[in-house]
């Protein structure tokens, strides 16, 4: 691949400040907990399931601690004080809660440290569920093979998971490595994750574990046929990061878009909240050798993606930071960048190589997300088609990991089935005529493309050092990324986050770190 | 072979005007590109269902150019055919609003003018819907497309409530704002889901009785302003409006209530 | 919101099969993409047209996605609608050669064994009409896609006039080479020019009263079976097909021509 | 822009070894005319109109002298007796062939040499036509300033005049630079020039000078409007080569298709006739200031891209030197190649880009025609649109002077007009986009690019060598171009060709090389 010279100066500092951010909110933020954090806890201890009125019980278990205010003990506390006190099992004692029979905090009779114990133990048992299917994902890809660079990744987005599948096989078939469900709207706003296999949804269908299980069987069944692993995304951010993180670990998901900053900006997530949330789902995601997707491709749809495109590289350095915090391997983390150049600007296609560039150079080991043209589609679909096919080419000579397939029908509707046909059949083509084009060139030294890429570092330094002496909250607040402005004590869920109590305890935080630390060595 | 007069300039120009026809290359060939999907297995039967599709959508010569296996149940087809009909554009009616689009200049003199105060204008981009460009690009100061947004308007004050904004809550704001206009803007549309949404907010207007105190404008990337009407709206804006075309609507509008008003209350 | 049963594969599975409809993501949803042009100029009014143009196809919902003028008075459009009548694929009927197609090796046994000789075929590219490539496709030896050419038959022997050859001079050709089959191949239809050629042919043939002597095969990208056969030939291909394909035609169809004479004969 | 090490010597053996092919060719065919080059002399000495059943005067003219076997001394000898015998005008005279009342062979009564001055003179009278238009042409270009590369190129096929200018108005302002009309099938194989405006043709519109008036006529008119020079093409090849080079010198056309080896291989047009057609019509077309376009790209639509790559290099290496003969300048040699590689061959864009880059830099003053792709076309129109948008970035990255337009419906119909307008939309997005794409990268030394080109070039080399000591006649019976077969007495026109008599007169051959050496200093 033809290379860029870069300041390997900047980027070093620039990582440095990234670093010093991420601790600095980490700092302000490890002192609580939340209730999707622990939502999650009592998901992995193996609660499950809805009460009558569809409320997950998961649900059930904290709202009754955070009612009864004893949360900041952590669910994995009294879920081990209830089993030991009672002898009943998890589920039994979350039933019982939705039944009203149940009340945690007066099942609080054992010990501590044999709660801690108990907690630890039953810990184990999903890691081991997590475990066969990190093994299982990794003898399939032995067995078939791994896919060339770029996955192509194509979303379906009908509403109702059935259709999806159908669309899901049909794009499987075509030549999509990577299927992704696009989620309802509104969903991230919900504070639960609603239940069972859902038909009914706009722009997207439930992000639910039983559809994760149907579209994953379906996948699983279409990649045996055609000899090859086909990977399945869903979405964490959200109100309900971790705990959708959990069901994705539990049904075998490859790939989650994870960013809590593309819920504060885009979802008006409370920033602590989503902070907080991030950070255990990361863990999470981390352990079940599922690869993130961050967001920063979404600031260019309001954003002008010259001016701003220093935010982009900002945003990928904290959440590379805040990735490893959570114990994530450079392997695992999809960040996202996007080709939305305005195609009025002279020498666009030079200037998203670059850019492109830069991203792969900086991030060498990162299996980058690249988001196709979406802000400068309209409804010329023909237009449309060729805007897409360059985005195929600085995809191709860049050699990015994940190819987000563009629709020539974006500015329209969700992709028809044929819009992803069409959209497949145009990353190929594009990739079998330039397969070894990067390999054929060389940039030129301190050439338009090797200028704009310092100018985008530069800028990216510059915004870093700014935001570590003022904090990411107060860059958030001023609008720095997207144009969007949040406060830190606005947007939804603020009051779902809980001080921990110094008996807080949740057994899967060093389990989760000290399990990818296993795996990267 | 020579001196013929071609067709588009020839005697039946006349009734060329009134009767419109697709044009491919050459005036009345009634050529249009036609793009679908069958779920039917690739192969001679689907082909020709897909040329009885043509037929049953009145276009003649169907040639199917291309057909392709999307998936074992599921062909795609590019075909061409001729719409000989044609339609009379004489009979065209085009329901867009009707207004003489002012200036911002224009516009904040008339309101001074006439009302003597500033016209409250509340937004949001309402349900679960989290596009906000469309509304910013009317109400933000620096607009959209080199048109200011209504913010910039000395005689406008607004309130622009961001996305994803429930319609009670919507409600209540412009209630507690007392706002003369409510902006509503919808992006998604899958599924009508942008239909349900507007018509669940007239409903819940009319139910608490304060549909006449607002001027209700929809806008969005498939607003017409008939579809706005249809559901209950005022007016509908889609795309290629800006601030000027809705101040310019909803100025013009309030001054005509307000007249009537003065006159009900004269006589 | 759960555990509904999708559409696709509930109840009205049945009625579904026969009424097929377009799809775009959804059973049923009758997506169709469609696009135009109107020789009218840019802006409401056109968009208006284009909406009926859609409508008047039974193209509900319509969606215009995209306008822009092409020049003054010229509007292209690009937009979505619904094909919501569908079609009854049950009583699709479809018109192809339906013969079992042979190899060359069973094509060459069953000349051998029910003529004893070689089957002559003439083939041009007919009129003022300079495309060989289709016609060379089915004749030369090394064929195309695959599929050898009848020159490479042992029971078939060939005479390739090539291209531009006027009908007079084709009908001549096959005369005196004394040929079974005449093969005609059309790539240039603009105007419906190839309709005007094979009309002209056959009747040239009529006229000189050796019309029966000939099988007469009619091959090119727009042609199919149908219209050969309108146009008066014996049989039609077009796109994907190959030597393979019009051999076993044409020896099934000799085959049956000859029995049918030695029955008569017989009787 | 970017170029490719290209090994020199092998471009000046295949240059001289042309040069020994055209000299032998021309060395064979010196010795006779044709009919249609003594019709064009009928033209240029201002025999205009048809007769009674429409035949062109000029055939009147040429065929009466045929018939009396005196064509052997040329028209503007016949001419030159006929005026000064008669003190009739040139037309009276043709008129009156054609009424039955003039016979030229019984109006030999001036003196030989008296008769080539005055064919000299009045030939002077046709050249000064000829240079109002190229002053005209320069002027306007002067005023509005010359196209940046590459001229977009649309053709125009309705087989209507009058639609054609329709569509080619549009064209233009969509963004067109040259317009060219199309000709209707079978016009080519016409041993006469129909006349007046038309409006009935198939696959395009009959060449006439009534309808190349009406043409530049509207041209002209846009192009004011819009502020630049709109060029005008049309097609010489054919039976009559340079009776329309004659009619587009008149006319000013800027451009035309002028390629005997075309005529022979894909009309069947025999080899000497159209040979000693195409020396004549080069003559006029250079000294009319036309730029030629050679039919090289054909060859691609029958032979295999990949296979046949050197055939096209080696056409154009003896188009250039036919064309120096003619007197032509390297700047009006518009060779022709195109992008025909099979889309489904890895790296095919990688291989085009060296192929073209290589055409460039061999023939580096000439406006090289560059064709987009046609035989891989399909009824998959949105393919087909990306097809085209890699032929359009190739010709920018290779800076083209002559883009032909691709039109995603090249499989199906000529040019609907919103077919062309996507396809400038296309070209000009492309154009935009990587406008300096070439200047910021380098070719890799010894890589596909260069490995690709040079075998290319050595094979061209090894085929002009073969046709040197076989001869052009023979490398044509052999199929070596397009693997079409002709013979040297096979195809239509032989009967037109005219051993010259030892009185043979042509005062036009010195004066349009004379009127091209003047240009070129
Ligand atoms: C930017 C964008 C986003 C951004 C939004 C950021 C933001 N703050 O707004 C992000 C990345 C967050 C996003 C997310 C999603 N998006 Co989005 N997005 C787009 C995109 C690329 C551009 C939209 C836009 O900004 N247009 C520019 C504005 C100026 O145009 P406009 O809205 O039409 O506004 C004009 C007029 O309509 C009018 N107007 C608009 N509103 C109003 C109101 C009034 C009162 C008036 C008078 C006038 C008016 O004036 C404006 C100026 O002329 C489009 C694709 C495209 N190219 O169109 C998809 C698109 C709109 N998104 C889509 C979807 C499905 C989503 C998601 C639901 C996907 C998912 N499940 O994750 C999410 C979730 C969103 C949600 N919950 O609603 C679909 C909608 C499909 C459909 N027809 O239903 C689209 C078409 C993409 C696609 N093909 O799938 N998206
Ligand atoms: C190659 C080509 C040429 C070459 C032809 C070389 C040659 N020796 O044949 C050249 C460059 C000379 C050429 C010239 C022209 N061409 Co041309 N050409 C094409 C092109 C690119 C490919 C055609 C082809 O070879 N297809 C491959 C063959 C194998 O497919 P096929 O013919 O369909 O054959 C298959 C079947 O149909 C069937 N079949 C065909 N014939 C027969 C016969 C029998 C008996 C049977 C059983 C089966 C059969 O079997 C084959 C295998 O499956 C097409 C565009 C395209 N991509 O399709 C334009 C195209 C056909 N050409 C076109 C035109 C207009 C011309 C010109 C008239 C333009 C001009 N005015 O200069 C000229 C002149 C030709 C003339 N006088 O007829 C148009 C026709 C438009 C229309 N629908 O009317 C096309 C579609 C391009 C366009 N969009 O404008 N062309
Ligand atoms: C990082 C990330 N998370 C989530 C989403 C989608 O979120 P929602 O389901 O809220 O639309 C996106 C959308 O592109 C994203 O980039
Ligand atoms: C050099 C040349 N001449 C002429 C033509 C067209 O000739 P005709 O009018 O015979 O189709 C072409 C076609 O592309 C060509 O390349």
């Amino acid at each position: 691949m033809a290379e860029l010279r870069i300041n390997w100066d900047k980027v070093a500092k620039a990582r440095e400040a990234s670093s010093a951010i991420a601790d600095d909110v980490n700092d302000q933020l490890s002192r609580f907990t939340t209730v999707t954090v622990e939502r999650s806890v009592a998901r992995l201890f193996g609660i499950d399931g809805v009460d009558a009125f569809d409320v997950p019980l998961s649900n059930i278990v904290v709202d009754h601690l955070k009612d009864k205010n004893v949360l900041g003990e952590g669910v994995a506390y009294w879920l081990a004080q209830g089993v030991l006190s009672s002898g009943l099992s998890q589920q039994e004692l979350a039933e019982g809660i939705a039944a009203g029979d149940v009340d945690l905090t007066r099942l609080e009779h054992a010990d501590p440290y044999a709660c801690s114990l108990w907690a630890r133990e039953h810990a184990e048992k999903a890691l081991d569920r997590i475990r066969d299917n990190k093994r299982f994902r990794n003898e399939k890809i032995e067995q078939f093979g791994e896919r060339p660079s770029p996955l192509l990744y194509a979303i379906v987005a009908t509403g109702n998971i059935y259709e999806d599948i159908v669309q899901a096989k049909a794009a499987a078939r075509q030549g999509a490595d990577v299927i992704a469900v696009i989620r309802t709207t509104g969903q991230s706003l919900l504070d639960y994750v609603p239940y069972g296999a859902t038909t009914e949804g706009f722009g997207g269908t439930m992000a639910t574990q039983e559809n994760f299980r149907l579209m994953r069987a379906a996948l699983d069944e279409v990649g045996d046929d055609l000899g090859r692993y086909v990977r399945l995304c869903n979405y964490c951010s959200g109100l309900c990061m971790p705990e959708i993180a959990v069901m994705g670990a539990f049904e075998r998901l490859d790939v989650m878009l994870n960013d809590a900053l593309y819920g504060i900006l885009f979802r008006d997530i409370n920033m602590q909240r989503t902070l907080i949330d991030q950070s255990f789902s990361r863990m999470v995601n981390g352990a079940a050798g599922i690869i993130i997707n961050t967001g920063e491709d979404n600031y260019l749809t309001t954003a002008d993606a010259w001016e701003a495109a220093h935010t982009v590289l900002a945003s990928q350095f904290i959440n590379e930071q805040f990735a490893l915090r959570a114990g994530m391997a450079e392997e695992q983390m999809g960040l996202g960048h996007a080709f939305e150049m305005n195609p009025e600007l002279e020498n666009s296609f030079v200037y998203e190589l670059a850019q492109a560039q830069m991203a792969r150079q900086i991030f060498p080991k990162a299996p980058l997300k690249y988001m196709p043209p979406t802000k400068y589609m309209t409804g010329n679909i023909f237009r449309g088609h060729i805007q897409d096919a360059l985005f195929n080419a600085v995809t191709v000579l860049t050699d990015q990991r994940f190819l987000l397939l563009g629709m020539m029908t974006e500015a329209i509707h969700t992709p028809h089935m044929s819009d992803r046909a069409l959209a497949i059949e145009n990353a190929q083509y594009i990739k079998r005529a330039m397969a070894d084009f990067s390999s054929e060139i060389e940039y030129k030294e301190g050439g338009l493309m090797e200028r704009r890429a310092d100018q985008v570092l530069s800028e990216a330094l510059e915004l870093l050092e700014n935001i570590r002496v003022d904090g990411l909250f107060h860059a958030i607040e001023m609008g720095l990324f997207a144009g969007i402005k949040r406060r830190p004590t606005g947007g939804k869920g603020l009051d779902g986050v809980i001080a921990k109590s110094e008996r807080y305890d949740n057994p899967f935080v060093d389990l989760f770190l000290a399990e990818q630390k296993g795996e990267q060595k | 072979m020579k001196h013929r007069i071609p067709e588009h300039e020839g005697e039946d120009a006349m009734s060329t005007q009134h009767r419109v026809k697709p044009y491919g290359d050459t005036m009345n060939d009634g050529r249009v590109q036609v793009s679908f999907t069958l779920p039917v297995p690739d192969g001679d039967r689907a082909v020709e269902a897909a040329r009885e599709i043509m037929l049953s959508m009145g276009l003649t010569d169907p040639v199917i150019a291309w057909h392709e296996a999307l998936d074992e149940g599921f062909t795609f087809f590019v075909a061409y055919g001729s719409h000989e009909k044609g339609i009379d554009y004489s009979k065209i009616k085009v329901q867009t609003v009707d207004v003489h689009v002012m200036s911002m200049e224009e516009t904040d003199a008339m309101i001074r003018e006439r009302f003597g105060r500033k016209i409250k204008v509340i937004g949001a981009s309402t349900g679960t819907d989290a596009h906000t460009v469309g509304i910013d690009a009317i109400m933000n100061m620096k607009g959209y497309a080199g048109h200011f947004g209504l913010e910039r308007y000395d005689m406008v004050e607004t309130l622009n409530l961001g996305s994803q904004v429930p319609n009670e809550e919507f409600i209540r704001e412009a209630i507690a704002f007392d706002a003369d206009v409510m902006l509503v803007s919808q992006t998604v549309t899958q599924k009508d889901v942008h239909i349900q949404n507007v018509t669940e907010l007239v409903e819940l207007l009319e139910a608490e009785s304060v549909r006449e105190r607002f001027l209700l404008i929809l806008g969005g990337p498939r607003v017409t302003h008939e579809l706005a009407k249809e559901l209950g709206c005022d007016a509908g804006f889609g795309p290629g409006k800006y601030a000027d075309d809705v101040a310019s609507y909803f100025v013009t509008e309030l001054d005509k209530r307000r007249q009537a008003e003065e006159n009900l209350s004269l006589t």
